[in-house]
């Protein structure tokens, strides 16, 4: 019901995404939503070796919202090539795979060898992770960082190339313009913001990384404020995410300015909440009289 | 899947026994197996996770410690409110076929996924025996019921107030050759058990506690420390590969 | 019990004090809560002339937080002065002015004005409104404005000078370093978090504004890992704010490494927080048989 | 101070009736103060303003209209659970005194302060008219409760559903030169009364609406825009200052 669109020279059934991070590589949600109505799966990110991640404790409740330092635990390109894109690459929902690293080099080689491989869609560039304490953040604050590790990894592909920004810095429109000028495909705002919680009784931190990125309806607001102002300044698409529980959610992300959305803790508190979001986004097209759900793409700027 | 609250009432001091009302009836639950739940409507966002402590048509048992946010926003949910339940997940207990003899481990608020597998033993005509131990005899909730199950119950308490006066792991001195150790409860007692069953040569599974965002295996949250089949160090999801591992598999991080 | 404290040079009864614009000048909340135990009241921003403020609505409610785009709303330095100051100086707590301008010359121009008023205790400069236009947040997230805004203030005061930080930045360590090596006595982390709410019915933002200020508990993650972080860089105490509810955030705060707290958005939600929070403080010292509340700050430093 | 639901049903689309009983006994209340209130342990951060449509002894009343998360959280408190109030708040609509004659003017869900003022005017046998107005019949709640307070009440709606098919300033034609009206609604329905009101020389207080976060003066953030006593525009706090204004106190915005 109008809610299929082009994003990035990719054909999406709708503009529901399932965020990196919050769906595995898509196998595990498969007994408890209906992956195949998603307009696209994110992976969990991927470095070039394996990693464990952080010590746990990993993950703490916040108020509306939860910090997590999982710290790029992934299989590692090569077993996720091997396990886990066999049963991605046979699904409806186009296969967007997430990459992290800690050095440039290190997103170059992912990509190279993705490029490889076959049912694929498109690459999420992951510059923003809080948790990794060598690289990641740097690359997502420093407009010249950003467009190095862009430049160097568009230079290795041909599959549209998303950027994932991190909001933890002064000025996202530098930040996403500098993605944007080094040949960003397109955006996807906003990661998680950097966030603490203390454990008031052992009188210590609750993650035993410190810090972890807080998610969840919390950031919300922040990230609305984002995508609104990066929509004034690029001309590049932008997914948005940060708190989405609910369709009225997914709706004001795109009045602000997102073409599409991606659900991240909300899988955590209701598996199904992006299939119920993909079918309230259709109720509301009916209901309103909408044709087309990218015609209120931006809808909250004069 | 919905379940209204039929019953909530606290046995000891903060340990609350919750009976839910499920709505169609439940499917297949294995002991040790969890239900992951959060109140409807509640300030608080993600489920928690808690050991079917029983579980019967449309009937199931929730017991839980307050300790944080969470259980005590179960703990306050009132009779007829609506609880929201992802349930039966994770592995659960091995049942070990004769000749052996389960020996089912339980420290405080280990009790749940225990007391399940002991209703199961008891109904199977199975013999089986009991170690149960918690820190003072008013958190040592539910004995009556257990002795019902179990003649060879065993009780302990840290401070010598119900029971035997000494940690729960005096009761596996003199366990046979053919006993298989079923244990839950807090990690440091777990740790003790399991080295005393390697020691003994003594088949040992333990019920592992992480926190948990998703229950469901794809946020990576909930991982513990393994040795792999190959003695590599790995990791595993305590909600999918778990929260049951062998206790040979778990890497105990130092004390 | 424990509570008092020096702070900047000041004597406080306890760390409790209540936020700017979260408590008007004092007398509107002597009705509703013992003004009298705490340890300071913290005005609503003073600029050189009385300003309306933002058009309405101004506020909105968000998971766990809420949004105000009120702009600076006030009567004006002399009014303040005249008619505000009178009621504040002859109470208990400790009375810190904020002040905020839109250039450098107005922030200077308020101080020494204040400075021939007596009846207060020391300031706090709030170079991080991120709803005013021009000025506010352009001083809050570049070093060198904040050097330049903070020495100009310490050139013509000779009370404390407390220097509130803004949340958005990429760095908040290096903004907080420039605050201090340009002369501040303490820092007041942190400020709101610049955010947004769609009327996905009318398809416009909630606000007036547009965006405005995040602040409430869902920003709380974030102040405790700011403080956290800057605790380990500067010398100067820092006072912890942002999202405090209960005790228990309250200590969290100074287990992070604020040696004081104040309480903001709570006073809505429960008139009586602050006061709730200071008797909650003292009957945990008494539990945990701690003699000076102050041992306690930075704990979850190792 | 916290109240205890009593009841709470709806009378009507989205309109609900809630019923709370408060210890210890209410404090005095005027028509046109209002309660600032939250459901406690909701996921709603922050209180919400409603007038006072009734209170007496430990009984107070509340009406409202279901228009967003607040409201949706209020008409789902269930019978038993407790809501936490402040009240009352703000300055409350004049008595004139007579020769005056009150004319409440009440547009849909701006009756709740009217209709507490109607019970008290006619409690004190003073003679008053109520103009009471909606979008349609259904919304036009409790009209046989205000004809037994007053027995000159009219009725209007918009789509001639009930009472006269006519915008609610219709009524305003033919009033003595001694009415003084007493306005809550809509704002473009305050907004044409109090213009009316002016034209005919006729005395008007209206009761303003503005999103409010703190209900005690200190955030600002419910402000609206007024004309001083000596022509300047300025700014009023709703919450303290109002939420009743005279009418010619008011700088409406532009439509
Ligand atoms: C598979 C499984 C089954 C469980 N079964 C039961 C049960 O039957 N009865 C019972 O009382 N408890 C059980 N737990 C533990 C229970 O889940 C936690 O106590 C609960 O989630 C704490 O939530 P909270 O918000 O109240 O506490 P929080 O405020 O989150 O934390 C309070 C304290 O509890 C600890 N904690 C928090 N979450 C967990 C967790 N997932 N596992 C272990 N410790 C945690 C924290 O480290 C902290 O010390 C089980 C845990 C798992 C993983
Ligand atoms: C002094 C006063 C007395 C009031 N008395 C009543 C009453 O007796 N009955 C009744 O039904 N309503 C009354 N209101 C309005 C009521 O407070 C709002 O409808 C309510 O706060 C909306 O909360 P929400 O979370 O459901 O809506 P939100 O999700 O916050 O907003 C939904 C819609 O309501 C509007 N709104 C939100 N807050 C207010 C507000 N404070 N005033 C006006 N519009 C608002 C929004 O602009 C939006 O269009 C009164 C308001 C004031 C200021
Ligand atoms: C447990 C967890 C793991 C995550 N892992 C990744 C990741 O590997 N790569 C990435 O780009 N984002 C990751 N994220 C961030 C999410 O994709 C998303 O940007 C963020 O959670 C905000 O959206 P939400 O509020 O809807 O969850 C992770 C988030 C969570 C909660
Ligand atoms: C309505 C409102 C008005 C505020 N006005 C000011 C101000 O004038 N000056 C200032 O420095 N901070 C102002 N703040 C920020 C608070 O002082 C505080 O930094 C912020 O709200 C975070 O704390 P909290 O989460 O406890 O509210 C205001 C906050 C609110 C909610
Ligand atoms: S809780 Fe998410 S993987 Fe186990
Ligand atoms: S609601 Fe805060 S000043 Fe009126």
């Amino acid at each position: 019901m109008g809610l299929a669109l082009e994003l990035a020279g990719m054909s999406l059934a709708n503009p529901v995404m399932v965020a990196s991070g919050t769906c595995g590589y898509g196998q595990e949600l498969a007994g408890v939503m209906a992956i195949e109505t998603l307009g696209a799966i994110v992976t969990k990110a991927i470095t070039a070796a394996p990693r464990f991640g952080n010590p746990t404790p990993r993950l703490a409740e916040t108020p509306a919202g939860m910090l997590n330092a999982i710290g790029l635990a992934n299989v590692g390109v090569e077993a996720f090539i091997a396990d886990k894109l066999p049963y991605l690459r046979d699904l409806a929902p186009r296969v967007i795979v997430n990459i992290a690293g800690s050095r440039i080099e290190e997103y170059v080689a992912v990509a190279e060898r993705l490029e490889e491989a076959t049912g694929i869609d498109a690459y999420e560039l992951n510059i923003s992770c809080p948790n990794v304490a060598h690289g990641g953040i740097a690359f997502g604050a420093d407009p010249a960082a950003i467009a190095a590790v862009v430049g160097a990894v568009k230079a290795v592909i041909r599959r549209p190339l998303i950027v994932k920004m991190s909001p933890n810095v002064t000025d996202i429109v530098s930040t996403s313009r500098a993605a944007e000028d080094a040949g960003a495909d397109a955006l996807a705002l906003i990661n998680t913001l950097i966030g603490m919680a203390v454990d008031v009784k052992r009188r210590r931190p609750v993650l035993a990384n410190i810090t972890g990125g807080l998610s969840g309806p919390a950031i919300r607001p922040v990230g609305l404020a984002m995508v609104y102002k990066v929509f004034a300044a690029v001309g590049i698409p932008i997914i948005g995410l940060g708190g989405i529980m609910e369709t009225e959610d997914a709706l004001a992300y795109l009045m602000c300015g997102a073409r599409a959305v991606q659900i991240g803790t909300a899988t955590f508190v209701d598996p199904s909440a992006a299939t119920r979001i993909i079918a309230g986004l259709s109720a509301w097209c009916d209901e309103q009289g909408i044709d087309d759900l990218q015609d209120l793409v931006g809808a909250c700027h004069l | 899947m919905p379940a209204v609250v039929a019953a909530n009432r606290a046995l000891g001091p903060g340990i609350h026994l919750l009976k839910l009302a499920c709505e169609p009836p439940l499917p297949d639950i294995a002991p040790g197996q969890f239900a992951f739940l959060r109140p409807q409507n509640s300030d608080i966002l993600l489920r928690r996770p808690l050991g079917v402590h029983d579980a019967d048509g449309t009937r199931l048992d929730l017991l839980f410690d307050v300790v944080g946010r969470g259980t005590r926003a179960l703990a306050a949910a009132q009779t007829g409110t609506t609880l929201d339940l992802l349930l039966p997940l994770g592995r659960p207990f091995p049942i070990p076929p004769p000749p052996a003899l389960p020996v089912l481990v339980a420290g405080g608020l280990g009790l749940p996924p225990l007391h399940f597998l002991a209703r199961r033993l008891h109904a199977a005509g199975r013999p089986f025996r009991l170690l149960y131990g918690a820190r003072t005899a008013a958190r040592l909730v539910l004995a009556d019921d257990l002795a019902s199950l179990c003649p060879d119950l065993r009780l302990f308490t840290d401070d010598g107030s119900a029971g035997e006066h000494a940690q729960i792991t005096a009761g596996l001195a003199d366990l046979p050759p053919e006993a298989h150790l079923l244990v839950c409860g807090p990690t440091a007692m777990m740790r003790a058990v399991a080295a005393a069953a390697e020691e003994a040569g003594l088949a040992c599974h333990v019920s592992l506690e992480e926190r948990m965002a998703c229950g469901l295996g794809v946020c990576m949250g909930c991982v513990c420390r393994t040795r792999t089949a190959d003695g590599q160090e790995g990791r595993a999801r305590v909600c999918v590969e778990g929260p049951v591992f062998a206790s040979r598999e778990v890497l105990w991080d130092s004390p």
